[in-house]
């Protein structure tokens, strides 16, 4: 489904991604994580070109990102992309920002576009919130309908930018909650997280950059279950954000 | 740029004017303008109609200001400047002129009661004048010439200029004499101020028009004579100097002075360095 | 062309012959005519910037401030000076309020023309000091006071210096059109440039020639700001903060 | 000071104010919108990254930035020749030429103080959500015009009629050209009637009025758009 | 040391803080938590008078906030605050970010200042940042810097408001640590936040608040120890920010 081949990207002269190589396979939920810096965003950004990468390629579902007049926005959207500080169009209500899309990406007419919004809605459980303003609704819920209206464009994959770590800890649970259910739909997924919780109970493989590199990209078995085998700055990353 | 050809094809004759120049051409709201050359100018362009048998025209009033007026009258905005500019050697390099139909005569405005009689008693006084007028480099030259040693302020137009003098932050305020006498009869209490002293300098104010444009120049001279002539400029003259105007109906009082006088007897468009003080 | 420029420029201002462009035994050509006036732009401007940064702090400071009568005097105090025209204000200035406060009438025209170029230009200084100081965090207020700065100490200390530096292009923008706008000092009798371009045009017929070297000279001026305002803002960057060096 | 308003009247303000403050009124909504649709382009030219559409940008921005805003209309009036505004517009463009004129300028003039405006009201909107806008399938266009304009407008709102407000009071700049403005209307009466000092305090009244009105006004506008947070 | 006696707090008509009161003695380490928008951050902040009340009484060591002529500056320098936004002074360089306030608030000279300075700074591990701006360190680093600053006044007690809510996970620990070590080294303390591991290790007592009231008011064991004993809300609260 994602294909990621010797993606390298600078910035100037610094380095972020370098020579990245992975695969997520059709229903695989992959995590990705590691320390700050170490490239994790970049990385999930340019698996829908939103980042420009300097060298290798990146297919989804076959399709180079790189062909030379590749139609980007409609491979964009069909790759579903939730971010860490929500990114709700602030000045559109709840079902604007779930139909705007639709209606000028992918033509749908109002009412039919309306109406897959509404499902999706109901989906993350907000229906009654629907003529909301983002700023009316908790942190919880806004990642929610973020999520929602990813999901109304009909993803083949979902991609996640640590989607709870700008919530008040009670409300991750809710977040979470929604991205279980979909990993168990069978949706492929690419997470940038630090909850180890969600980590080992749905995802498949968990991927550990570090300095623009992919360190450690193995079984979520593998990660947890034998630290051991870890590379020392993997263990002593988990050690700092499972310790306290 | 043939002018003639131009009102034909075009039908419309475009009139440079003045906002406020005192009784020569000034605006009496409501887009209007009017005065003595305003009015001279509607009769040459009538004069001009009837003798080259051209249509029915139109004329539209364009305002000018001193900075603009030249640019104008080359750029083709303007066909014919009907305000209150003094034909000299300097801006006959760019436009020309129409036969003299006003001299003006610089003079002093004072408070009555001050005392003042004459220019070398401005010594260390306050002369007020306004910015981008003739009126400024007299005073210089006359600073140079006499040593006589005042200080200036400068209005932006001749009301400030006024109000200067009324004000009290001048002594004196040096300018043509209709301006001044316009600006007094305008006056809260005109009993106040007075002209005095004698004439600094004189000036040929004529109409002025594109240059290198014989064929209009001949007609618009031509209608000037006439009206000269025939007494009406004359009779325009008592109009707008010793009769009531608008927009306040006050009386200029300002008794036709022997330079224009020489000026209508001997018609002629000479700048104004042939006026220099004998 | 030469010939033109010097025959303009090197003009006795008085008896009109050609000579020495500098002038000679007192004598003044337009040349440095033109000299003193820009002079006298660059007094008035700099007066006006003066007044305009300090009073525009002093006003923008009152607006943030938790007292009501403060904010409320900034408030008026902004409304009143940016919602008249300058020229306008500067009338009044000259010709109205000496009556009312006769100390006024003693004032060269160049220093009321400053001084009320500056209050003019306050009026849109305090807003965007007060913009500025009301885009920092509201912990940043918090921290100083918790540390036990007074109130007076978090701005000198804290706030003003940050604020400073977020609203220097907005400043900058204002400084150049405060320069600008010193143009308008002509008409209360100060002998600046536009004074200068429309008497010498009128008196030597060439107002295209000095129109063209009167705008460079204010667009030299206005630039000039622009660029010591850009060196101050490379000067006070501080590193690790958006577009700050590291 | 002794003032006399004896000769202000209804026709007094009919003939001498009303006619201008049109003019001031008309003006000052023309070069808002022109200037703010150029504006606009002047400003995504600037942030667009590529060189050859920035610096020309940045150049002009600072050009007019840099020369005050009579020059410009002066010039801009002076240089054209009458010949043109009758070719493009026919007789109705030659009689009105200053005003056709001082709608061009301020529109061009405006443009560069709004680009700086909206260039800062475009990059008061966080990045991510115009990734946000690609990451949905949306081309930069819709992007810009669904997304981020619509934030940077609302956000700048203030500052766009502040900057208004500055224009409005501009307008009175038309003299230089002959075109009569609000202000002008107040000058000239001033000057015909020999009474400056009364009619300054007029023109400084009714512009305070009219400024300030249009302030509150943008306060309870502000108020109504302001995106909810 | 600190007494909060029915403090009452209204923003116009909505009432943030109602009928509080509680004391944390010396030497006495008291968590506060509880959801979002609970008045938790106000209450503190009412502790150094940053928020005025319209009805109640806080104590300082005896001192009255509320007492006509109180020298509030000379007061909130004895009480350390630390916030979740750190709010060091972007423009001040590290050790001018420690001794500003030394110098003009205490009064002391530059160098017993920066000696001070630097021996906080060593305390949490930063000698060698003294040089740099905020900007230039981690979120972790800032964060230590912060209570460095705090300390320098040598204050009696100190306050933090969810210190580390706004850090990468893996800077949670070295903030945390710091705090750990200031509590076991007997600091009153006073801390909102929802790090219970934390609370689990150092805290005498914790506070839930609720819709502006003080909802639990026990010892940490009491807290932790026996859910049954707990309202519901507190007991929902625990269990979403315990489980994911
Ligand atoms: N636009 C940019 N220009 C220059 N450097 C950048 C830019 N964006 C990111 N970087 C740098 O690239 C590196 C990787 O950034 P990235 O955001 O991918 O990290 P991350 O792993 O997602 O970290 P975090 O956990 O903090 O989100 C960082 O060192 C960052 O400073
Ligand atoms: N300046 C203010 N004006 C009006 N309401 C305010 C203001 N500051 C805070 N509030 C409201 O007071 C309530 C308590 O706020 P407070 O910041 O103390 O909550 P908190 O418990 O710290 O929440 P969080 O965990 O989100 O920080 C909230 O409902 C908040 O919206
Ligand atoms: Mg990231
Ligand atoms: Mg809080």
């Amino acid at each position: 489904m994602i294909e990621i081949q010797n993606v390298s990207k600078w910035y100037g002269s610094f380095q972020v991604l370098a020579d990245c190589t992975t695969t997520v396979k059709k229903g695989e939920v992959v995590v990705v994580c590691g320390p700050s810096g170490s490239g994790k965003s970049t990385l999930i950004k340019t698996v829908n070109a939103l980042e420009p990468i300097q060298q290798g390629d990146i297919r989804i579902d076959g399709q180079s990102l790189t062909a030379p007049g590749v139609n980007l926005p409609r491979l964009r959207s069909r790759v579903g992309m939730v971010f860490q500080h929500f990114e709700l169009f602030p000045h559109l209500d709840v079902m604007q920002n779930l139909t705007l899309a639709q209606m000028k990406v992918l033509g749908r007419g109002p009412d039919e576009a309306r109406q897959r919004g509404l499902s999706m809605l109901d989906r993350v459980g907000l229906s009654v919130h629907k003529d909301k303003f983002p700023g009316q609704l908790s942190g919880g819920q806004q990642q929610r309908v973020a999520i929602a209206r990813a999901l109304c464009m009909d993803p083949i994959v979902m991609l996640f930018d640590e989607p709870t770590s700008a919530l008040d800890p009670e409300m991750v649970g809710e977040v979470l909650d929604v991205m279980v259910q979909l990993a168990q739909e069978g949706m492929t997924m690419m997470c940038v997280t630090h909850e180890m919780g969600f980590a080992k109970k749905v995802s498949h493989r968990v991927l550990f950059m570090d300095g623009g590199r992919i360190v450690e990209d193995c079984t979520q078995d593998a990660f947890f279950g034998d630290p051991a085998a870890r590379s020392a700055r993997a263990r002593d990353f988990l050690s700092k954000i499972l310790d306290h | 740029e043939d002018t003639i050809q131009k009102i034909k094809s075009t039908g419309v004759v475009t009139m440079g004017v003045r906002e406020s120049s005192g009784a020569l051409s000034y605006t009496i709201g409501d887009g209007r303008f009017t005065g003595f050359h305003v009015e001279v100018c509607n009769r040459v362009l009538a004069d001009l109609r009837r003798e080259l048998g051209l249509a029915e025209f139109a004329i539209r009033y364009q305002p000018v200001t001193s900075q603009n007026r030249i640019p104008l009258v080359k750029n083709g905005n303007v066909d014919i400047e009907c305000g209150s500019t003094t034909n000299n050697l300097a801006r006959q390099k760019d436009v020309a002129f129409a036969i003299t139909t006003y001299v003006e005569e610089v003079r002093i405005a004072v408070k009555a009661n001050s005392g003042i009689t004459g220019i070398n008693q401005l010594n260390g006084r306050t002369v007020a004048t306004t910015t981008g007028t003739t009126s400024v480099q007299h005073l210089r030259k006359h600073e140079r010439a006499t040593g006589v040693d005042f200080k200036e302020v400068f209005g932006k137009d001749h009301a400030d200029s006024f109000l200067l003098l009324e004000s009290g932050r001048a002594d004196a305020f040096v300018m043509d004499g209709s301006i001044l006498a316009g600006n007094i009869a305008r006056a809260k209490n005109p009993a106040d101020f007075k002209i005095v002293g004698e004439v600094l300098s004189v000036e040929p104010i004529a109409i002025m028009f594109r240059k290198d444009d014989p064929a209009f120049k001949k007609a618009v001279d031509a209608s000037i004579i006439n009206l000269i002539k025939t007494g009406a400029l004359a009779r325009m003259y008592e109009k707008w100097f010793l009769q009531p105007i608008p927009p306040t109906n006050s009386r200029i009082g300002l008794a036709l002075n022997d330079a224009t006088k020489a000026a209508w007897a001997n018609p002629n468009d000479n700048p104004m360095e042939s006026y220099v003080k004998k | 062309m030469a010939f033109e420029w010097q025959e303009l420029w090197c003009k006795d201002t008085v008896d009109g012959t050609v000579g020495a462009c500098l002038g000679q035994d007192g004598g003044q050509t337009y040349l440095t005519w033109l000299l003193s006036a820009w002079g006298w732009t660059a007094v008035v401007s700099a007066v006006g910037l003066v007044v305009a940064l300090s009073l525009g702090s002093l006003m923008g400071v009152l607006r943030t401030t938790p007292s009501r009568a403060a904010v409320g005097l900034g408030n008026v105090w902004t409304e009143l000076f940016r919602n008249i025209p300058l020229i306008v204000q500067l009338f009044l200035w000259f010709f109205v309020a000496p009556a009312f406060v006769g100390a006024l009438k003693a004032w060269p025209s160049w220093l009321l023309a400053g001084v009320g170029l500056g209050l003019f230009s306050s009026a849109r200084i305090s807003e965007q000091v007060r913009a500025g100081i009301q885009s920092l965090p509201r912990g940043q207020t918090h921290a100083a006071l918790a540390l036990g700065l007074t109130r007076v100490q978090a701005y000198r200390h804290v706030l003003l210096p940050v604020a400073f530096r977020v609203v220097i292009p907005p400043l900058t923008s204002e400084g150049m059109n405060l320069v600008k706008n010193s143009s308008v000092a002509f008409a209360i009798s100060v002998l600046e440039l536009t004074q200068f371009a429309r008497q010498v045009g009128e008196e030597t017929s060439q107002h295209m020639e000095v129109y063209a070297v009167v705008t460079a000279l204010y667009f030299v001026s206005a630039f000039s700001v622009f660029l010591l305002a850009h060196f101050i803002e490379r000067r006070v960057r501080v590193p690790g903060v958006a577009g700050g060096g590291r | 000071m002794t003032l006399d308003f004896s000769f202000v009247n209804p026709e007094f303000l009919r003939a001498w104010v009303l006619h201008g403050l049109w003019f001031s009124l008309l003006l000052t909504g023309v070069a808002a919108l022109g200037g703010i649709a150029l504006g606009t382009v002047l400003a995504l030219m600037r942030l667009s990254g590529r060189a050859w559409l920035a610096q020309p940008a940045t150049a002009y921005v600072n050009l007019m930035r840099s020369v005050p805003l009579v020059m410009v209309i002066l010039w801009f009036f002076l240089l054209i020749p009458n010949q043109l505004y009758r070719t493009v517009a026919g007789e109705w463009g030659a009689a009105h030429a200053p005003e056709v004129s001082a709608f061009i300028t301020f529109t061009l003039f405006e443009a560069a103080y709004f680009a700086e405006i909206l260039r800062a009201g475009i990059q008061s909107v966080p990045a991510a959500q115009q990734q946000a806008g690609y990451a949905l399938g949306m081309t930069y266009g819709q992007t810009m015009g669904l997304v981020v304009l619509p934030q940077a407008f609302r956000n700048m709102l203030p500052v766009l009629l502040t900057q208004t407000i500055v224009l409005f009071q501009d307008t009175s700049l038309v003299y230089a050209i002959g075109a009569y403005d609000l202000l002008k209307g107040f000058e000239s009466a001033g000057r015909n009637f020999n009474r400056p000092v009364e009619t300054y305090l007029m023109a400084a009244g009714l512009y305070f009025v009219l400024c300030f009105s249009l302030s509150l006004a943008v306060r309870k506008l502000q108020a109504r758009v302001a995106i909810i947070r």
